[in-house]
């Protein structure tokens, strides 16, 4: 059921695939601290650079993740432990022990996700749900009816503000969120219309962050599907994307993020949080 | 197709349709000759009512097309199953679909099932049973549902006139644009 | 009751039900014991299923109750006659909100969203249109949700104890919640 990454390395006191590690640190089993974290990044630099071209981007971003949060619960670890009386180290050592554990229950769910997936396109069993014969209809017993037209207004108005709660907006209370599919659209027609620009020329008119995020996100998404390629002269140096998709107008998959992109990246109301 | 795959084919789908089914479609999506799928339906029939095991299915022909039926030969236990299994009342849930139809008829199923925010599959058949609303048109291939004359008779209304007006039921925009 | 009687009068209830129904509503319309019920349940389930020669429909048991399927060998026929409004697939983000919650049901809106990370909102608004879940309580002024009887139809499961076993390095969940 555990997707295997593809991704193993090779350490002085561990090897095998990453899953792995992760849970054996999250069983106890091995101590984060005895791990070379370096040499586990190394490593996956030298998988992802020998796999030019075919690397999967979701396991690049979720290596990320999970590497940083293995760098915080290490850095966490390596304090003195026996000597810590001060109750906000202590609260700072739960915290990221916490952090680890929301960590691996994100993973699992997603990783149930595609076992989900599985069950939900396999071949239907259709259930049997045909109208009832008129002569059996006949047989249902007399309603019992004491609704009056009162009861029915209030029913159909609790039905109609609840189709329109999610919709309502909340504009004049947090800064309006911007849509990474819209974003895509976008970049997608400018590039479009002009064969390559640079990520600096299509940020330019970009008045907020989340915009350049969203336009950010959106290229990545593109360049998934092949419709962009990217060009960098040297590291650091300005970004150059080239429009691939020819004239082809067909359905983009952007995934929404949910909800938006906050405008503000700091805009803690847009994300939930504990 | 072997003979009993042709015949699961046949019992699979004419045990999930509603409507009767004519050979000739059944033919298309089989990819057999209709004569095969007819001769099938024909054996299925008997097969089902054979005096010495009779099933509680039956296959019956009606104008043309095919259809699962309760067999007949149960009626009584079938009879006694809708009396008492059936609540009297209906559900909050059929209740409140009967509410949104009264308020926006002519309305497809999949605009109630927007608007519920749930799927209203059976509740939409009880209350078709129960004659409280009926297909009253169609829209862009959709069958649209109003309510009927039963329905007014049982809130006491003479006419959809008589519904209370929606408006000063609905919650205060501002109220909800303040949470 | 033959067994032949109680098997025929079984299939013609089941014919006309629109939701898997109770063994012990099934005894009182047929006046026979739980346990005969039942027992001619699992033979018919059996029956159907026989390698031999299967038929096209089968008996299933979700969530406690008896329901007519057509049979999965038969799907692609089916698919051809049933066309669902809703078959588009469901967003990653989606079916990872819809895992959550049939692993932690009853749950609220906030406690998926602290495992998500992110406002699902949109996403379990989805996932209600679609019926896969529901409203199944409340819980310090908050709805909780769980996954619904279509759910398990839809994956194909009896009950939510034929979900598999969650990753094995998932941490003891109540440990984080306690916090």
């Amino acid at each position: 059921m555990t997707e295997p990454t593809g991704f193993s390395i090779t350490l002085d006191n561990f090897e095998g695939p990453f899953d792995l590690l992760l849970s054996l640190i999250s069983k106890h089993e091995m101590e984060v601290t005895e791990v070379a974290l370096s040499a586990v990044t190394d490593e996956f630099l030298a998988f992802i650079s020998a796999a030019q071209g075919e690397w999967d981007l979701s396991e690049a971003s979720e290596f990320l993740v999970v590497a940083a949060t293995l760098l915080d619960l290490k850095a966490a670890r390596l304090l003195p432990s026996g000597e810590v009386d001060d109750l906000e180290d202590l609260e700072l050592l739960e915290a990221r022990d916490l952090l680890f554990a929301r960590l691996l229950q994100y993973k699992a769910f997603k990783e149930m996700s595609g076992t989900l997936r599985e069950m939900l396109d396999g071949p239907r069993a259709a259930p049997r749900n045909v109208a009832m014969e008129p002569h059996f209809a006949l047989l249902l017993p007399e309603l019992r009816w004491s609704t009056t037209p009162e009861d029915l207004v209030r029913l159909a108005a609790k039905a109609f503000s609840r189709d329109d709660s999610p919709e309502v907006s909340l504009a004049h209370l947090h800064n309006p969120k911007v849509s990474v599919r819209e974003q895509a659209a976008l970049v997608s027609a400018r590039l479009r219309r002009s064969g390559s620009l640079s990520f600096r020329a299509l940020v330019a008119d970009a008045d907020h962050l989340g915009v350049v995020v969203a336009r950010f996100l959106s290229l990545l998404e593109l360049f998934r599907d092949r419709r962009v390629s990217f060009e960098q002269a040297a590291s650091l140096g300005d970004l150059t994307v080239r429009w691939t998709g020819g004239d082809d107008d067909g359905d983009l998959q952007v995934e929404e993020f949910e909800g938006g992109l906050p405008l503000e990246a700091a805009d803690g109301e847009n994300v939930a949080h504990d | 197709m072997t003979d009993v795959r042709v015949r699961g084919a046949l019992e699979a789908v004419l045990m999930v349709v509603d409507e009767p089914v004519s050979p000739e479609d059944l033919a298309v999506a089989l990819e057999q000759p209709t004569e095969i799928v007819l001769e099938t339906l024909r054996a299925m029939r008997d097969e089902y009512a054979d005096p010495d095991s009779p099933r509680g299915f039956e296959l019956r022909e009606v104008d043309g097309g095919w259809r699962f039926y309760s067999s007949r030969l149960y009626a009584d236990v079938v009879g006694r199953f809708i009396i008492e299994g059936q609540t009297s009342k209906l559900s909050q849930a059929a209740l409140e679909t009967l509410a949104v139809i009264a308020y926006r008829q002519p309305v497809t199923r999949g605009q109630v099932s927007q608007i519920r925010g749930v799927n209203v599959d059976s509740v939409m058949k009880t209350l078709l049973a129960r004659g409280l609303v009926a297909e009253v048109g169609e829209f862009g291939g959709a069958l649209q549902y109003g309510t009927t004359t039963e329905f007014l008779e049982r809130t006491g209304m003479s006419s959809l006139d008589e519904l209370p007006a929606l408006a000063p039921y609905l919650p205060d925009l501002d109220d909800i644009e303040a949470r």
